[in-house]
């Protein structure tokens, strides 16, 4: 009798985002200030990667970050902003410029065109958008959506275009070196945005041992059978937050926020925190562990 | 009983708009909720009178009780005490758009005399000079709930004659027009403003000045609207917050993070 | 300050049977041995029920006993057997009878039909059942499926009508008064099913306080808001299993199976077990309780 | 290190299928099984040349690694040590539909020249003398898997010219068919029966002998079948099962609930 040898799928942040060819399509993982590839970004601006698309519901600082660097050229997503401070303030000013290009979409939108590839089927049914210009009016696609009449019931349906890009990004709580993902709280849309990639690439705050997993395989969000590889990544969404195990920064966030208003203050902010240091390692040295500490989530709530 | 209500000089107008959108939740409703005045309004109604109202925010918490305030949708905070946490397509697709949503709460920063909503650019579509946020879930909440409430304010380049870019449907042109895209809920029901509460003419679907804030004119009202507004003969004022709901209010917010405590 | 009062669903289990008129449509919960609505379906004869219409993907010991009651008149469904035993007999006999009449979809046609009416659209894309007399042939439906040119890729997709049935019947391990569910284990087309329902009953083997659910509310999968009535029944899946709760009782089934090859033998279990007693409180005392306490999960299995 | 296998009056007919079908299963793959003999067969392979397939049921268990024998798709005996448990969304649809099963196993009451298989009416449509199972996920499994692999007894009734009903798809009618329909799998692979092996002709999409099994003749596998069968030239010799292969099936089936012990 042969023991299955346990699939070991973990690489480093740094070899994770080398895989990630410049002009790759990505879904991004995360929503608003919850559990948002914050490392991940940071890697792609310092590896210097360009012409992206990033397909995600809606994202905030994250990918603010990658517009200011110049990463990404393209969005599909529903929703920018940095709740409760303001508009994001790099993307406005790549959109000024004509450096980046944004196709709208409602959330549910979004996520359906995300279930529809995970399902394996071009299109996802949606009674969303009708009657407005995220209907009438789009920017690059050759087919944003079509209305249909149902063969059932002659009502109006919305078909939006299912999406298989080329990388899903997702940060989580907890994953095992074969892949099995476990996510605490909400899960946003990670859980049909992860199986709509040809490949997937998930950070966790901790690898945890396989056989935890499969004490509770009803835990299990996204199976190992959609993972490609494993990157351990603790503290990875700083300074947003990941249910359960830490809370916002808002003092960061805030001052990330104001710098960003000017060119001279987002570079100053790129060069200080993330060019300028040699991995998330050292961005987390730069943060301090005492200020890392006091966020932690304090039992029995999840922040 | 009689209803003893604050004084106008005892709240903020801020305070007023969270009252009002309180109360249009009503008991037991399910409620759909963005960050900001919303949030504040439904703690509020849950607080009141409207226990067993059930919020449900699109990233994924249901029937939340949280205790803090969140700056996010998809923050912690709204996790503690939720009866679910599950993620969009559940709360957009199969609750929402399930037909199961009773109330959703908006913000606009453009509306029109239908109800209609920007939330996407300022400008043309073409070159925008600004770039909003975006629908969110916004697009969902007013296409799929059975009724919706706005809560912005009100100036004259936020109401206006044709919207930059309709994000969110309101009455779309006029009667009918929801039915025939094939829109499942009922349109708007109130616009919530600094200024005044407006309602829509049931016949034409035009937006209707309902009640003026107190100390606030028609006129005043007018005069900070860029489209034509309904004006009924008698106006009457919007109805005050109890002290027991700015009490509640000011437990709600302590910190002042949606509504700052200086007035 | 007013605390919230808990909303108090709960009714007995002839209650809520007395709820579902003759020739109303049912989605019917479990898969396969896992959690059938079994108590459900014995209250159903017991009260003489007519012409109902029952939605599912596959079920087994459940149905069978449904269509020797003459309880039910159609099903749309996949799949029925007792699997590792044989074909079900009382349905064989009541198809030859002319009294039962079944439309054919696939398993994964039936969970998409039920996700369909749980997200309020009228149908939804399939890459099943393409090329086969599942599509070609059909029995009472005016409309079966539809199959059309994706306006996307062009490539051909099957659209198969949502379902919205009056009643969903889903037989959980946990819930507390207000509704919230919480199921251990496989979930099969469960979860789908119970949104897809105008009303929904949900049968439980316990009924937990309401601040256990919403001390983990990660581990919800049908939230208080869809449900309307909550029954407590415990052993209400037996001969049948319910994950981590107690294993199935093959020789009972056997049993059935064997006695039920002839329309006398139906008739006598039907009535020693079913009309012959007055409630599940009494049926389970016939069964005994040494014979349950024996089946009784053994952890760490779930069976 | 040469292999070394058990002689024929060593096996049963089905240990040794249940050995054929284990040896369509490679390392690393995704393998859709239901119950019966594919259960075991995917069992011994993870204990023998493919310890790291990965077992999907469709009730929702994924990566199982049962320790008792199931007799459910839906036995919570397959939640054992399993990666996940979800549904059938999951199973069917993502994992499967979303193109990630490398290859699916099936039974068939009847099957023709093509692959196609009936497990739903034997009979008219109109008035079937037998209502079988029906699809349940098999019509799913062999639309999508990339491949897939039959298993069955061979009887004349059931290798026929023409289906009573064509419950899942095999290559239709033949070459281009399966591309024109739009489904996504490769179509069939393999044919286990009690007899021989079964494979099919990449030019005609047509069914072919493969092997057969020891003792058995071209003549009693052509007289057996109600359809046409292509016959090579040459037709080689089942390969045997291994002792180790019967020691690990005769633990993995103890009280032989799927192989009776008895030749």
């Amino acid at each position: 009798m042969v023991e299955a040898p346990v699939e070991d799928k973990r690489i480093t942040l740094k070899e994770a985002v080398k895989l990630v060819p410049d002009g790759s399509h990505l879904f991004w993982g995360g929503f608003g200030f919850q559990r948002p590839p914050m490392a991940f970004a940071h890697e792609l601006v310092r590896q210097n990667k360009r012409n992206l698309t990033i397909y995600t519901c809606g994202s905030e600082m994250d990918i603010d970050i990658l517009s200011g660097a110049k990463v990404v050229s393209r969005f599909e997503l529903a929703f920018y902003a940095i709740e409760g401070i303001g508009l994001v303030p790099n993307i406005q000013r790549r959109i000024r410029e004509g450096v980046i290009e944004i196709e709208d979409y409602s959330n549910l939108a979004m996520a359906l065109r995300f279930l529809g590839g995970a399902l394996g089927v071009p299109f996802m049914p949606l009674k969303s958008m009708l009657g407005t210009d995220l209907l009438a009016k789009k920017r690059f696609r050759s087919k944003k959506a079509e209305v249909i009449e149902c063969p059932f019931t002659g009502e109006k349906v919305v078909l939006v275009p299912s999406v298989r890009p080329d990388f899903s990004i997702v940060h989580a709580p907890r994953v095992d070196r074969e892949g099995n993902v476990q996510i605490d709280g909400i899960k946003g849309e990670d859980v049909e945005g992860a199986r709509a990639g040809k490949k997937v690439i998930v950070l966790a705050e901790e690898i945890v041992d396989s056989e935890f997993i499969r004490s509770q395989p009803d835990q299990t969000v996204i199976p190992n059978i959609y993972v490609t590889h494993v990157v351990e990544c603790p503290w990875g969404s700083y300074p947003m937050m990941v249910y359960n195990y830490y809370d916002y920064d808002m003092e960061h966030v805030r001052m990330y926020y104001d710098q960003c208003k000017t060119e001279e203050g987002w570079q100053k902010y790129c060069e200080e925190y993330i060019t300028g240091v040699n991995d998330c390692v050292e961005f987390l040295q730069k943060i301090g562990i005492d200020r890392l500490m006091k966020l932690r989530a304090k039992k029995p709530f999840p922040y | 009983m009689t209803k003893k209500y604050a004084e106008p000089e005892e709240f903020t107008t801020l305070e007023l708009m969270a009252v009002c959108g309180s109360r249009q939740i009503k008991n037991g409703e399910v409620v759909f909720i963005g960050t900001g005045l919303p949030l504040i309004a439904a703690m509020l109604a849950k607080k009141t009178h409207a226990p067993r109202a059930k919020i449900v925010y699109e990233a994924g918490f249901i029937d939340s009780n949280a205790k803090d305030i969140a700056l996010s949708i998809a923050d912690s905070r709204l996790g503690y005490r939720a009866s679910a946490a599950i993620g969009l397509i559940e709360t957009l697709g199969l609750m929402l758009q399930g037909g199961h949503v009773d109330v959703g709460f908006v913000g606009a920063a453009q509306i029109d005399e239908y109800g209609n909503i920007n939330t996407t650019y300022i400008g043309s579509f073409e070159n925008p000079t600004v770039r909003l946020p975006g629908s969110g879930g916004g697009n969902d909440i007013v296409s799929s709930a059975k009724r919706f409430v706005v809560i912005m304010m009100h100036e004259k380049r936020k109401m206006v004659k044709k919207l930059d870019y309709l994000t969110s449907p309101g009455f779309l042109d006029g009667p009918g027009a929801r039915e025939k895209a094939g829109l499942m809920g009922d349109g708007p029901s109130l616009v919530v403003t600094n200024l005044c509460q407006m309602d829509f003419d049931p016949d034409t679907k035009r937006i209707r000045l309902a009640t003026a804030h107190p100390g606030v004119s028609v006129q005043q009202v007018l005069e900070n609207s860029g489209f034509d507004l309904i004006v009924p003969k008698n106006v009457q004022t919007t109805e005050l917050p109890t002290p027991e709901e700015l009490t509640l209010l000011r437990a709600i917010d302590p910190s002042g993070i949606y509504i700052p405590r200086a007035k």
